[in-house]
């Protein structure tokens, strides 16, 4: 099976995102690899059974080999959900960095540690 | 230390990277339900473009949340980003 | 009224959305605000009582929305678990509600949310499409780290942000794994799931997505690596009282029922019973040993809740129906006495305005009824006997084997230990400071711990009523079992007098924190490890 | 801050109708061709982007569009509520008439929605000062 198919990149694209989250220290690059996490299940859901000959799904009630219409009406919501979240974190990133002046996790984390005693 | 912990975390991430494509050799599935959409999403919601009728009609209950979640984050946006002059 | 489970969870969000736009002067908002509370919550807690008498003598309810075939459409699913924990989550929020209206400085935004919270935990408990739950978990994501981050005064946005990017993270592991089991079986109901799955031909190919669902899984429930998140969003100073009672009473629930959900669809494909048995233990005694070396009383508490949900997660992998149904019950009291002890908290937070437990003293004497049900409902969680804790650990370690049995009685321990330490602040002279506690504010407090102890006197009824399981302890083996507890409370004493009061815990504990990145690499390591041992033990 | 430059509002000028008309475009034949309420109130809130990059200093009443959309969305929740669920008999025209309208309300909702979100983020942080 050749292997540069959908599944495969978002894959990868999956756990690029996922060691980015683990490496990087400073917030917005978290967000942003959240976003790529995002991006990466988007493209899997909609490579799921997807070949080059597919037909979108509008009008095609009798073709053949049409694409899933499922996955599609899925990721809409999904794509929805990713702004919301996205919007949501960087408004408290930013009162974040007003409190701790600091867009950095491992500094916040000994801010908050010190202001707590 | 950092050099260890980054070093580490790469051989986490591959060895992640690689079990996940070795696992993944799956057999492809006869997706019935998205023959079931295709065919007659036209006659049950008389909609032309099937992913609307999912989202409109079959799944309304997700799209209900959907509105919800924008919604809610407007709110979240407006409470978080608030000045200190507004009170 | 046969799609009363779609009223159920729209209802209180349609009202909680109107409800935020009240603008009016605040005793004529008050009014407004209670009226409207008390007629939702009756009318909630009227539809739940139906809908559970309906489930009794029916069975589970099955409910395509729209009437579409099987898999097509949306489906709701409400059997005699779910149906519980419905009725369960509604009173709570009746009770933080209450709680919340007798809060000095109200405000229609708070409870608007509350409501769309509760709908959407109605919600999470009765869905039976895993999109669909995706889509609840993060909707209540954003709505708890608002609702975390209420009061401007005091608050701490580090907790804040932890607990939102951790959680989106793990729900794009979630839903990650939802895209491969689709990609495999073209199927996203849970029923439909079951079925598929139980025949199918490649189980190999099962592992990842089993793997990334359980992850995501572990963590909203707070198993032993990834659990560092909850305690700090739980109790932070800019959380409401109600809140984390709600937080922590019932949400961290919605996580342990997605756990019971997904284990139920692949319990014929994989057996990971050993490795959670395990890991509930583990994350117990982790979690009573933070417990006790914790300096702030929510923190406290919402450690412990952390040790609670470790027995719990052992009693629901024991393969046995017995501790099965201890497990489930005991996510029920535990729900009521946590809730109980976190407002009384909070009353005790307000009135001494300090959250240090070692300058509270003396509540006894300053207003014995919060001091009552704090009792009762330290009693109720460390399980003395005629309460409900006694029950479920009763039924949890009746069905233990071997090592478990041993297992639970050192994490009863533990229990004990930490609040041997929580009710250091009851007793002894405290300052004196006036203390007007309005009779509303702590009758919600009252009600629960009265609830703890019905549970327990009256436990066949209550089970049978909610379960539908005729379950009745032995007289000698509980006999047996409450001389255990006041063996165990001597020990417990004496570890407290002699080791915890006297080690500096607290230095240790905060050093084991771990950061964003921390949780993201113990999320890695967990997945990995998840995934190496479903490979090589549980196929 | 930044005051009007004369390029830009002059462009914008042009360009604001046809942004205008493909929005329409998009959210009201959604059940026909590509497209639908969510891509259409995307296409629309950047009207209200036109907006502030016409007059950077002029902001946006908030309050009346946050119960506009709370009134949209108790809309959008009762609609399929009503007609859906209670399944009653929906013959060709009905079932457009509801997708046309579901379309319309979803769409206006995620324009105003995103819109908030815009002005909250260029007013109350970039752009307004935070002592």
């Amino acid at each position: 099976m050749e292997l540069i198919t959908g599944e495969n990149i978002s894959i990868l694209i999956f756990f690029v995102g996922f060691a980015g989250l683990m490496l990087k220290r400073n917030v917005i690059k978290s967000i942003i690899c959240i976003g790529i996490m995002q991006v990466a299940i988007i493209i899997f859901f909609l490579s799921v059974g997807l070949s080059p000959e597919n037909v979108p799904p509008i009008d095609a009630t009798g073709l053949q080999n049409v694409a899933d219409p499922l996955p599609q009406a899925l990721m809409i919501t999904d794509i929805v959900i990713g702004v919301g979240v996205t919007a949501t974190a960087l408004s408290l990133f930013i009162h974040m960095y007003h409190q701790f002046g600091t867009a950095d996790w491992e500094k916040a984390f000994k801010l908050r540690k010190d202001s707590e005693e | 230390m950092n050099k260890l912990k980054t070093v580490s975390i790469i051989i986490l991430i591959l060895v992640l990277v690689i079990t996940v494509f070795v696992l993944f050799n799956y057999s492809e599935s006869d997706n019935s339900t998205a023959e079931y959409y295709v065919e007659n999403s036209e006659k049950d919601t008389a909609a032309t473009n099937a992913v609307t009728a999912i989202y409109l009609n079959y799944r309304v209950y997700d799209s209900i949340f959907e509105t919800l979640i924008l919604l809610v984050s407007v709110s979240a946006v407006i409470h978080f980003s608030w000045r200190k002059d507004h009170e | 009224m046969n799609n009363i489970l779609i009223y159920l969870v729209l209802f209180p969000i349609l009202t909680g959305s109107f409800l935020g736009l009240l603008k009016c002067k605040k005793s004529l908002k008050q009014r407004i605000l209670t009226i409207i509370t008390i007629f939702m919550q009756s009318a909630l807690l009227a539809g739940s009582f139906y809908v559970l008498t309906f489930v009794k003598n029916s069975g589970t309810i099955i409910q395509n929305i729209g009437n579409w075939p099987d898999f097509i459409g949306i489906t709701l699913k409400a059997d005699m678990y779910a149906v519980a924990f419905v009725l369960m989550s509604i009173c709570l929020f009746t009770f933080a509600m209450i709680y919340q209206l007798t809060e000095s400085h109200i405000e229609a935004r708070i409870f608007s949310l509350l409501l769309i919270l509760e709908g959407l935990i109605i919600g999470i408990f009765v869905s039976n499409d895993l999109f669909n739950i995706f889509v609840l978990i993060e909707v209540a994501t954003i709505v708890i780290s608002l609702l975390i981050m209420y009061k401007k005064d005091t608050i701490s946005t580090y907790d804040g942000m932890l607990y939102l990017l951790v959680n989106i993270t793990a729900m794009s592991l979630f839903l990650f794994g939802i895209g491969m089991l689709y990609k495999m079986t073209g199927v996203i109901d849970l029923t439909g799931l079951k079925d598929i799955l139980s025949v199918f031909p490649d189980k190999k190919a099962l592992i990842v997505p089993y793997g990334l669902m359980l992850t995501a899984v572990c963590l909203k429930s707070a198993v032993l690596p990834l659990f560092s998140w909850l305690p700090h969003a739980h109790a932070t100073p800019s959380a409401p009282s109600a809140i984390s009672a709600v937080l922590s009473g019932i949400y961290v629930k919605s996580g342990i029922y997605l756990f019971l959900r997904i284990q139920n669809v692949f319990s014929d494909v994989f057996d990971t019973y050993f490795l959670f048995l395990i890991l509930g233990f583990v994350t117990a005694v982790a979690g009573f040993m933070l417990a006790v070396s914790q300096k702030d009383i929510k923190l406290l508490l919402a450690y412990s809740t952390i040790s609670q949900i470790g027995m719990i997660m052992m009693g629901l992998s024991m393969n046995s129906v017995s501790a099965y149904i201890g497990g489930v019950y005991h996510i029920v009291n535990h729900a009521f006495f946590k809730s109980c002890l976190f407002l009384t908290a909070g009353i005790i937070i307000d009135a001494y305005k300090t959250r240090n437990i070692d300058s509270i003293r003396g509540v006894f004497k300053k207003h014995p009824i919060v001091a009552i049900a704090c009792v009762i409902s330290i009693l109720g969680i460390t399980g003395a006997p005629l309460l409900n804790g006694s029950i479920s650990k009763y039924w949890i370690s009746y069905g233990a084997k071997g090592w478990a049995e041993y297992a639970l009685i050192i994490i009863n321990i533990g229990t004990m230990a930490i609040f041997l330490k929580f009710s250091t602040i009851l007793f002894g002279k405290g300052p004196d400071i006036k203390m007007n506690i309005s009779k509303i504010r702590s009758l919600p407090v009252l009600i629960l711990s009265v609830m703890c102890l019905l549970g327990g006197i009256l436990s066949e009824p209550i089970i049978s009523f909610l379960f539908n399981v005729q379950m009745s302890p032995n007289l000698i083996d509980y006999l047996e079992k409450s001389l255990l507890f006041f063996i165990s409370l001597g020990i417990a004493y004496l570890l407290y007098r002699f080791v915890i009061s006297k080690v500096n815990l607290y230095k240790i504990a905060s050093r084991l924190e771990l950061g964003f990145n921390g949780v993201c690499i113990s999320m890695g390591v967990f997945l990995l490890v998840m995934i190496l041992y479903i490979r090589v033990f549980a196929m | 801050m930044n005051d009007k430059s004369f390029l830009i509002s002059r462009f914008i000028g042009f360009m604001y109708p046809i942004i205008l008309l493909i929005g329409v475009y998009i959210i009201v034949n959604g059940h026909q061709s590509p497209g639908g309420g969510f891509h259409g109130g995307a296409v629309l809130a950047t009207v209200f982007i036109c907006r502030y990059l016409e007059n950077p200093n002029q902001d946006l009443r908030i309050h009346y569009l946050e119960i506009f959309e709370k009134i949209l969305f108790s809309l959008v929740l009762l609609l399929p509520v009503i007609l859906l669920f209670n399944n009653i008999s929906m013959n060709v025209i009905s079932n457009k008439a509801y997708l046309l309208i579901m379309n319309i309300l979803i769409g206006l909702k995620v324009c105003t929605g995103l819109s908030i979100i815009f002005y909250r983020f260029v007013f109350y942080e970039g752009g307004g000062l935070w002592n």
